[in-house]
């Protein structure tokens, strides 16, 4: 099911990689993928037809498929997320940095007034990610050179970015008309919609990236223990820097991949609280806040959840307003169920907790 | 691995360290003033200075830039509107000082005082008496934060999903009591709302109201909770790193405390909700959407670490006050939407830099105190084992 | 087809005072194409060479922001203060002390409820809820029958509220079903999809905006189907765009909600300040379209 | 030496059975324990063998998979150390466990502090917090901040937390592990008291001369299962080492002959692996020379606190130097960083294991292959291959244990952690390896082997320095000892027969009377 198609789309060249790869998805991953596996069973026995895949005027077409769409943003945040909050830190601005890339891309092409051609539009495309990339340079810079701590850091940008990006479209709604930057949310390759294998795509070179090289461990060193991991010469400034670029730079492209379909710079509203999508996301899929080790495929998992539950409340009639409850409910029995507490009852670091004592007769 | 048994007599080891002079040593006066030197130059006190300094500059520039001839920029009257305004964000704050001090986070506060104001008002319309209403509303402040306390506490979820679990379900049960804008005409209500002294006359007339008087009471109770108390200084052990397990193995009721700090915060939320209650005299389910960002900025200006472990109660106050003079200076220049919000994140960036410098220049002093504190006598016997 | 009651723009421009009246306006915020468009002619409308002072205050969608700024406001002394509330409720205090400090108050774009006596000189604005009775008019006229799926706003938004008052009350039956798209168009693309899989019987869709329109429009097309015939669409507010659709044939009825009366209240608070009485109450004429609209209408619109 | 053993007195502690399983390992297997009152009973095993883990069972920080414990004849399970101290077991664990960011008097009275009403008396708490600092002869401010101190210091300031209660039960695991020998003396005449007021003392240490001075009775862990008992005046060194090890006594001695070594060592004309000139970072070490050359080991001595750790630092490049210039083979480094040193062929073992060493959540495996890893760059990943037989070869070569490459390291015993990091370090093939108490709370046996490692790593070519508290061990190994005092490099010896501990205190007093 839809489930794997995207878990996995490692073009596997690196077998390596890969065991890594399966081994950290191991059975922290259990538990998203049945939360995942139960609600998309629901939808289709309420509404059936709902897990149908039709081939439509020369592509794929059905509420998957949409879903699997809907997920490629999430999914894209996600993946810069899970590797910012691999190092410590947690980077709040991209929600932002979405609007901002999405209102630099579409103002270049609205003034270009030659929309229509691939050019402008690929020149669109490119400066929007250019600025992305240097607004996640910026938060890199904060966080690594002058050492503010990450939340601050790009709390600030998360709270100017908004008004940059309405600087940038003077508050208005730019909206453009160009076939070839609109192909980008809605167009199809091989029937598979554009944002499905741009997402799949992405993961798939960052998978390579993290894992096929050893940046993966190092991220998670850094993560775990800074200044010994310094001390091993591992350049953590250098590379937290370049997850926290990285990171503004997809955040960028989900930002395009997001606006492009409507074609509208709506920087009021274009990624509003995306972040903490994001970071739920990445929570979902098993890795923990605190830095350290991280998992790439569970950010799938949970950015599927994440589009199927929303849809979810439309498919089985609820009012929109329930929607936040869902969240939290499915939150809130994921993280349980993954709780290592109630997943090793071995657990070594246990705290001081009540526990009734076993009178135990003794002789003394 | 034999060795040279030379038993030292105990007075050899004896060590003095952090620059502080024996008791009873002479010069007595100039010790203790040179001891408090020590401990005022104190790494943990520099950012709240730094948030007293940023206060003042920032009455300064307005005193420069918006007194009319008429009338001045800082007078009275700015201060108690100043209060009036934030005394919700001051106890959220206050909360969130709680939280932010063991390392870690409450983002269910925004919505919890949305859901409060709700909560009130759906009651007050209900014809339920005042005093339960201000209870159940203070309490369902209380619920969220025992439910994020044990979240975190007993089933490990990090602080920043429980409450942002939390803030989802706080949201989700706001637009089930209304999604409409619920006005609180209840006599009682209002007159508690509108009940304030009146000082001065004219233009320059300003005012105590209940909602400072409260805040101004929850940061005291918090001041006494936190720097007189077992369980205070427990707070800031949690926040030592290492997920509080050295405040637990010294035998201190680490498990507990967390969950108390989650408990407070959503209680001062709950107090919160009332005052932002009592100051819009209506419930809404879009209030207080990013009112959790403002609280932790202004814990994070009052020169607390969101790592944990430091900061302070007052520090955190100083925050709310910078926040709030902002937001007036931004108003007073008529900045569109756009410039408003880069401006107040470009005030952010400065002060955090600000607080670098502060602590950078700090770490230099502090190797001069090492420098100077007294070495091991000469006699001392060597490590031999 | 939508009425207008009270005053309309008069011809003096020149404060009659003489010297500039110093306004404060705050603005709930900038969410919308709408509002920015309305902030626009506001700032046209209260400029120095017509002889205002305005002081400008973008509220951030924060009620909160908007009574700071009017204490604000009062404390500085302004001649007169106008603001469009974020939400109808709440106002009970500033108002009182706005009244205390006898500094008149002119309520844009929305009314409030509050217990003070006589709060505010005089409201100018657009009314929601009409234009939610103007575009019932229409279903029941041309599609009585209609199985709706109604697209809702930001839930709270009082755009939202008003808007579905007259829709609920009069078609409560044909609804179907509703969601939200909080009023942009990516969700309510993704809403409507969900709606084609959830309702299979819609005929019609409510959207209470343009935005949110133009997205489901993508989600109809991409399932096959034709927006304007298959699922015919009626919208609010008439931003280009919409018309831009409209005339496309996509949207069946747009209502307009109309952001570009700075003047008019330019003109209100003159009055006002000079003591002059007004009608208690001025709406800003709606007109609504349908497919007939001409090209040049559109091209007319400035947002 | 050991008074009366108080054999009639019945047992305060009693543990029977005890077992213990942690995911991979069985940490402790039906392990009995018996404390009597008025006794010092040490608990003797090497690296990994149990002794922490018996401990935090005792007082209830793991909970126990089988077994008895009885406290005072009564059956009592705890729910953690708050629970056991109520009961009257008061405990100083291994890894210093205080808040550095509390003061002094909080760390040491929190939970006991004087109180006023509903108020912490703090001028009363301050006062009390001075007088349990002066019973091990220290005097801080107790208002300054915990961690701005060393760690001996800290360490003492766990003891008197410990001490504070008057306890039925005091358990110290290695609490001695960095005081130096005044201290040590300090805390036993406290010890000595303790137990003449019927206090039972648990005391771990790998320091032996420590077991015979303080204890009366021994209990003896090996992989996590009971040796057994023994009144410690009656049992030999070499008897006790050879039963905590498993090894026969007779090829101890050997490992302990082979390290010993202190043949002098011709360096003219021959150009030093690293030079420093005049190397110094205000406020933690006054500039000093040193020359390192080939296959020479040069052992640091001095008192705690004397700055041997930031001199092994500013080599390394850890911290900036302010002053000073350095050279390594004849080229000049300036802004030395720890990745520069490591491709310069310098690594530097860190004092302090759990912060500046491992990485808590990684494997073995990871462990040993990050300094490897950072040197090549994050891009040229080691191949599997030759990481995978790297690691195979120092798990054998330093008896790491558990064997298991994907172990993660935090579960690892204090020891074996160390074994992992030297691992970690060997694994650049560095040509000057400076190592900051290498053999801190490290076995006999381990540390016999580390000795000997060193030894042979030098006559392979290897230039180490040495830095340890142990002045036998370093006098042992070196070929030259640069003496530190108050953060000044004082003098340097040519190790030699003539030159013994008392030369090197001579060194040290002599320089303080001078300055
Ligand atoms: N939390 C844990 N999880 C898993 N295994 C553990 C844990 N703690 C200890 N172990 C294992 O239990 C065994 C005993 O460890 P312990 O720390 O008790 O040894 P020790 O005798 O204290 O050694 P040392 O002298 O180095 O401190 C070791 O093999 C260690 O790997
Ligand atoms: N984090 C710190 N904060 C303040 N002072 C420190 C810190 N670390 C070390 N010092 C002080 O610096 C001096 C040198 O410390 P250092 O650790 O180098 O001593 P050392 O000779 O290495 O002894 P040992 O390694 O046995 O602790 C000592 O006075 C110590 O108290
Ligand atoms: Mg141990
Ligand atoms: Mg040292």
């Amino acid at each position: 099911m839809t489930g794997t198609v995207a878990t996995d789309p490692t073009p596997s060249p690196a077998d390596r990689a890969r065991r890594t790869f399966s081994r950290l998805a191991g059975h922290t991953l259990f538990w998203p993928v049945v939360a995942l596996v139960v609600l998309l069973l629901a939808c289709g026995v309420v509404s059936p037809g709902f897990l149908d895949v039709t081939v439509q005027d020369g592509h794929l077409f059905g509420q998957v498929v949409d879903i699997l769409r809907q997920s490629a943003t999430p999914l894209l945040l996600a993946i810069g997320m899970c590797l910012v909050i691999a190092t410590g830190g947690i980077d709040l601005s991209v929600g932002a940095v979405m609007a901002i890339s999405l209102a630099v891309s579409l103002t270049y092409i609205a003034e270009s007034g030659s929309g229509t051609t691939v050019g402008t539009a690929l020149t669109g495309l490119a400066l929007g990610l250019v600025v992305a990339l240097v607004i996640g340079a910026f938060n890199g810079f904060l966080v690594t050179v002058l050492g503010i701590q990450p939340f601050i850091a790009t709390l600030i940008l998360m709270i100017a970015g908004r008004g940059i990006a309405m600087l940038i479209t003077k508050g208005q709604i730019t909206t453009v008309t160009s076939p070839p930057f609109k192909a980008i949310g809605s167009g199809y390759v091989l029937g598979i919609p554009m944002p499905v294998v741009i997402a799949a795509g992405v993961f798939a070179l960052v998978v390579l990236l993290v894992r096929g090289t050893a940046l993966g461990m190092l991220l998670e060193s850094i993560g775990i223990n800074r200044e010994a991991s310094r001390l091993a010469g591992v350049k953590s400034r250098n590379i937290t820097w370049f997850v926290y670029a990285l990171c503004g730079l997809l955040a960028g492209l989900a930002g395009i991949v997001y606006g492009a379909p409507t074609m509208a710079a709506d920087a009021n509203n274009v990624g509003l609280m995306k972040e903490l999508d994001a970071i739920m996301v990445v929570v979902l899929g098993g890795t923990k806040l605190e830095g350290g080790k991280f998992s790439l495929a569970g950010c799938v998992v949970g950015a599927l959840i994440l589009s199927t539950l929303e849809r979810a409340v439309v498919i089985f009639h609820l009012p929109t307003q329930v929607t936040p409850l869902f969240k939290a409910l499915i939150l809130i029995i994921v993280c349980i169920a993954g709780s290592d507490r109630l997943r090793s009852r071995a657990g070594a670091a246990r705290r001081a907790r009540r526990t009734p004592a076993v009178p135990v007769e003794v002789a003394a | 691995m034999t060795s040279t048994q030379t038993p030292a007599p105990a007075t050899t080891s004896r060590r003095t360290k952090g620059g502080a002079p024996r008791p009873g040593s002479t010069g007595g006066i100039a010790d203790v003033a040179r001891r408090w030197g020590h401990r005022l130059a104190d790494r943990r006190f520099l950012p709240v200075a730094g948030t007293l300094l940023t206060l003042v500059l920032i009455l300064v520039i307005g005193q420069a830039r918006y007194s009319t001839d008429t009338r001045s920029f800082v007078n009275m009257r700015l201060f108690s509107n100043l209060l009036v305004d934030n005394s919700y964000l001051l106890v959220l704050a206050v909360g969130m000082t709680f939280v932010i001090l063991t390392g870690g986070i409450d983002l269910s506060v925004g919505a919890v005082v949305a859901l409060v104001g709700l909560v009130v008002a759906k009651l007050l319309i209900l014809g339920v008496p005042l005093p339960l209403v201000l209870l159940a509303g203070v309490l369902v402040g209380t619920v969220f934060g025992l439910l994020i306390g044990v979240l975190v506490q007993y089933f490990s979820i990090q602080p920043f999903i429980a409450s942002l679990a939390a803030m989802f379900l706080a949201r989700g049960l706001c637009n089930v009591v209304s999604v409409e804008s619920l006005a609180i005409e209840d006599k009682g209500f209002t007159d508690l709302a509108s009940w304030r002294l009146k000082f001065g006359h004219g233009p320059s007339i300003w005012y105590i109201n209940l909602s400072m008087i409260v805040a101004l009471v929850v940061v005291l109770v918090a001041v006494y909770l936190l720097h007189y108390t077992r369980f205070g200084r427990t707070v800031y052990g949690l926040g030592a790193g290492d997920g509080g397990q050295a405040v637990g193995l010294m035998g201190l009721r680490a498990a507990r405390t967390k969950v108390w700090v989650y408990v407070i915060s959503g209680t001062c939320a709950g107090i919160a909700g009332i005052l932002f209650a009592f100051y819009t005299r209506s419930g809404f389910n879009l209030t207080g959407i990013g009112m959790e960002l403002d609280a932790i900025a202004s814990v994070v200006i009052g020169g607390a670490m969101l790592t944990g472990g430091s900061g302070f109660v007052l520090g955190s106050v100083a925050g709310v006050l910078v926040y709030g003079l902002i937001q007036v200076l931004i108003a007073r220049e008529g900045l569109d939407s756009w410039w408003t919000k880069v401006f107040i994140g470009a005030v952010l960036l400065l002060f955090v830099l600000l607080q670098r410098a502060l602590s950078t220049g700090q770490k230099r002093r502090r190797k001069k105190n090492k420098e100077e504190s007294p070495a091991p006598p000469p006699a001392a016997a060597p490590a031999v084992s | 087809a939508c009425s207008s009651g009270g005053s309309s723009g008069s011809d003096d421009t020149k404060g009659s005072g003489g010297d500039t009246i110093k306004v404060g306006f705050s603005q709930l915020g900038a969410e919308s194409g709408w509002r920015t468009a309305n902030t626009d002619s506001v700032k046209a409308a209260f400029t120095k060479d017509k002889g205002f002072d305005l002081t400008f205050v973008d509220a951030q969608q924060k009620q909160e922001n908007q009574i700071k700024a009017i204490r604000d406001f009062i404390d500085q002394g302004v001649d007169a203060i106008a603001f469009s509330p974020v939400v109808e409720t709440g106002w009970d205090q500033v108002l009182q002390e706005a009244k205390d400090a006898e500094i008149p108050v002119v309520l844009v774009d929305r009314t409030v409820k509050t217990s003070v006596s006589d709060p505010y000189a005089t409201y100018i604005g657009n009314d929601f809820e009409k234009e939610g009775e103007t575009a019932v008019a229409w279903i029941k006229k041309n599609a009585a029958d209609a199985k709706i799926f109604e697209l809702q706003g930001t839930l709270g938004s009082s755009a939202q509220v008003d808007r579905e008052k007259p829709v609920d009350s009069e078609l409560g039956s044909q609804i179907v079903g509703k969601a939200s798209g909080n009023f942009t168009r990516a969700e309510g693309k993704a809403a409507t999809e969900a709606a084609l899989q959830a309702y299979p019987n819609m005929t019609m869709i409510v959207s209470h905006n343009d935005d949110m329109a133009l997205g489901a429009i993508e989600a109809i097309e991409a399932a096959g189907k034709k927006p304007g015939t298959d699922i015919k669409i009626v919208s609010f507010d008439g931003v280009r765009d919409g018309l831009q659709a409209l005339h496309d044939k996509k949207i069946n009825y747009i209502v307009e909600c109309n952001p570009v009366y700075g003047d008019q209240i330019a003109d209100l608070v003159k009055k006002v300040v000079n003591g002059e009485d007004v009608a208690k109450s001025t709406i800003v004429p709606d007109e609504a379209f349908d497919q007939t609209i001409t090209q040049e209408t559109i091209d007319a619109r400035k947002y | 030496m050991s008074t009366t053993s108080t054999t009639a007195s019945e047992p305060v502690v009693r543990m029977t059975g005890i077992t213990i399983e942690f995911p991979g390992v069985k940490a402790l297997d039906g392990v009995d324990l018996t404390l009597r009152p008025g006794e010092v009973h040490a608990l003797m095993g090497e690296n990994g063998a149990g002794k922490s883990t018996l401990i935090k069972a005792l007082t209830g920080v793991y909970r126990i998979d089988a077994g008895t414990i009885a406290v005072a004849g009564t059956a009592r399970r705890f729910d953690g150390p708050a629970d056991a101290q109520e009961a009257g077991v008061s405990t100083v664990y291994q890894e210093v466990n205080l808040a550095p960011n509390l003061s002094v008097a909080e760390n040491i009275m929190l939970g006991h502090e004087v109180r006023l009403g509903p108020f912490v008396n703090w001028p009363a708490t301050r006062r009390a917090a001075r007088t349990h600092l002066a019973r091990l002869g220290l005097d801080l401010d107790p208002m300054s901040m915990l961690g701005t101190h060393s760690i001996a210091i800290q360490q003492l300031c766990a003891i008197a937390r410990a001490m504070v209660v008057d306890a039925k039960v005091l358990i110290l695991d290695e609490p001695t592990s960095s005081l130096d020998k005044a201290e040590v003396a300090q805390l036993f005449d406290v010890m000595r008291q303790l137990r003449a007021d019927g206090v039972a003392i648990l005391f771990v240490s790998h320091f032996l001369d420590q077991v015979y001075e303080i204890t009366d009775r021994l209990t003896v862990l090996r992989n996590g299962r009971l040796v057994g008992e023994y009144l410690t005046a009656e049992l030999p060194r070499l008897e006790l080492v050879s039963k905590m090890v498993g090894r026969a006594s007779e090829d101890l001695a050997d490992i302990e002959k082979a390290a010993r070594r202190t043949t002098t060592h011709d360096l003219t004309g021959r150009e030093p692996v690293l030079r420093a000139l005049g190397l110094g970072r205000d406020g933690t070490v006054e500039p000093f020379d040193l020359d390192l050359y080939e296959g020479e080991i040069v052992g640091v001595a001095g008192l705690l606190g004397s700055g041997r750790t930031e001199v092994a630092r500013l080599l390394y490049g850890a911290d900036r130097a302010d002053s000073g210039t350095l050279t390594v083979r004849g080229a000049g480094v300036r802004a030395a960083s720890p990745l520069g040193s490591l491709q310069r062929g310098v690594a530097l073992a860190s004092e302090d294991r759990k912060k500046e060493g491992i990485i808590g959540d990684l494997t073995v495996r990871e462990n040993i292959a990050l300094a490897m890893q950072a040197e090549r760059g994050a891009w040229r990943k080691v191949p599997a291959k030759e990481l995978d037989a790297t690691v195979a070869r120092y798990i054998e070569a330093l008896a790491i244990h558990p064997a298991n490459p994907d172990a993660l390291i935090k579960n690892l015993s204090g020891g074996n952690q160390q074994k992992v990091l030297l691992a970690r370090w060997l694994a650049t093939a560095p040509q000057l390896l400076l190592l900051d108490e290498p053999t801190r709370g490290i076995d006999v046996g381990a540390k016999a082997e580390i000795q000997r490692l060193v030894a042979e790593l030098a006559s392979e070519g290897m230039s180490v320095v040495f830095i340890s508290s142990e002045l036998e061990e370093v006098l042992r190994l070196s070929h030259r000892v640069v003496v530190m005092r108050d953060r000044q490099k004082i003098g340097e010896l040519t190790n030699g027969p003539d030159v013994t501990a008392s030369t090197v205190l001579e060194t040290i007093a002599a320089s303080g009377s001078a300055s």
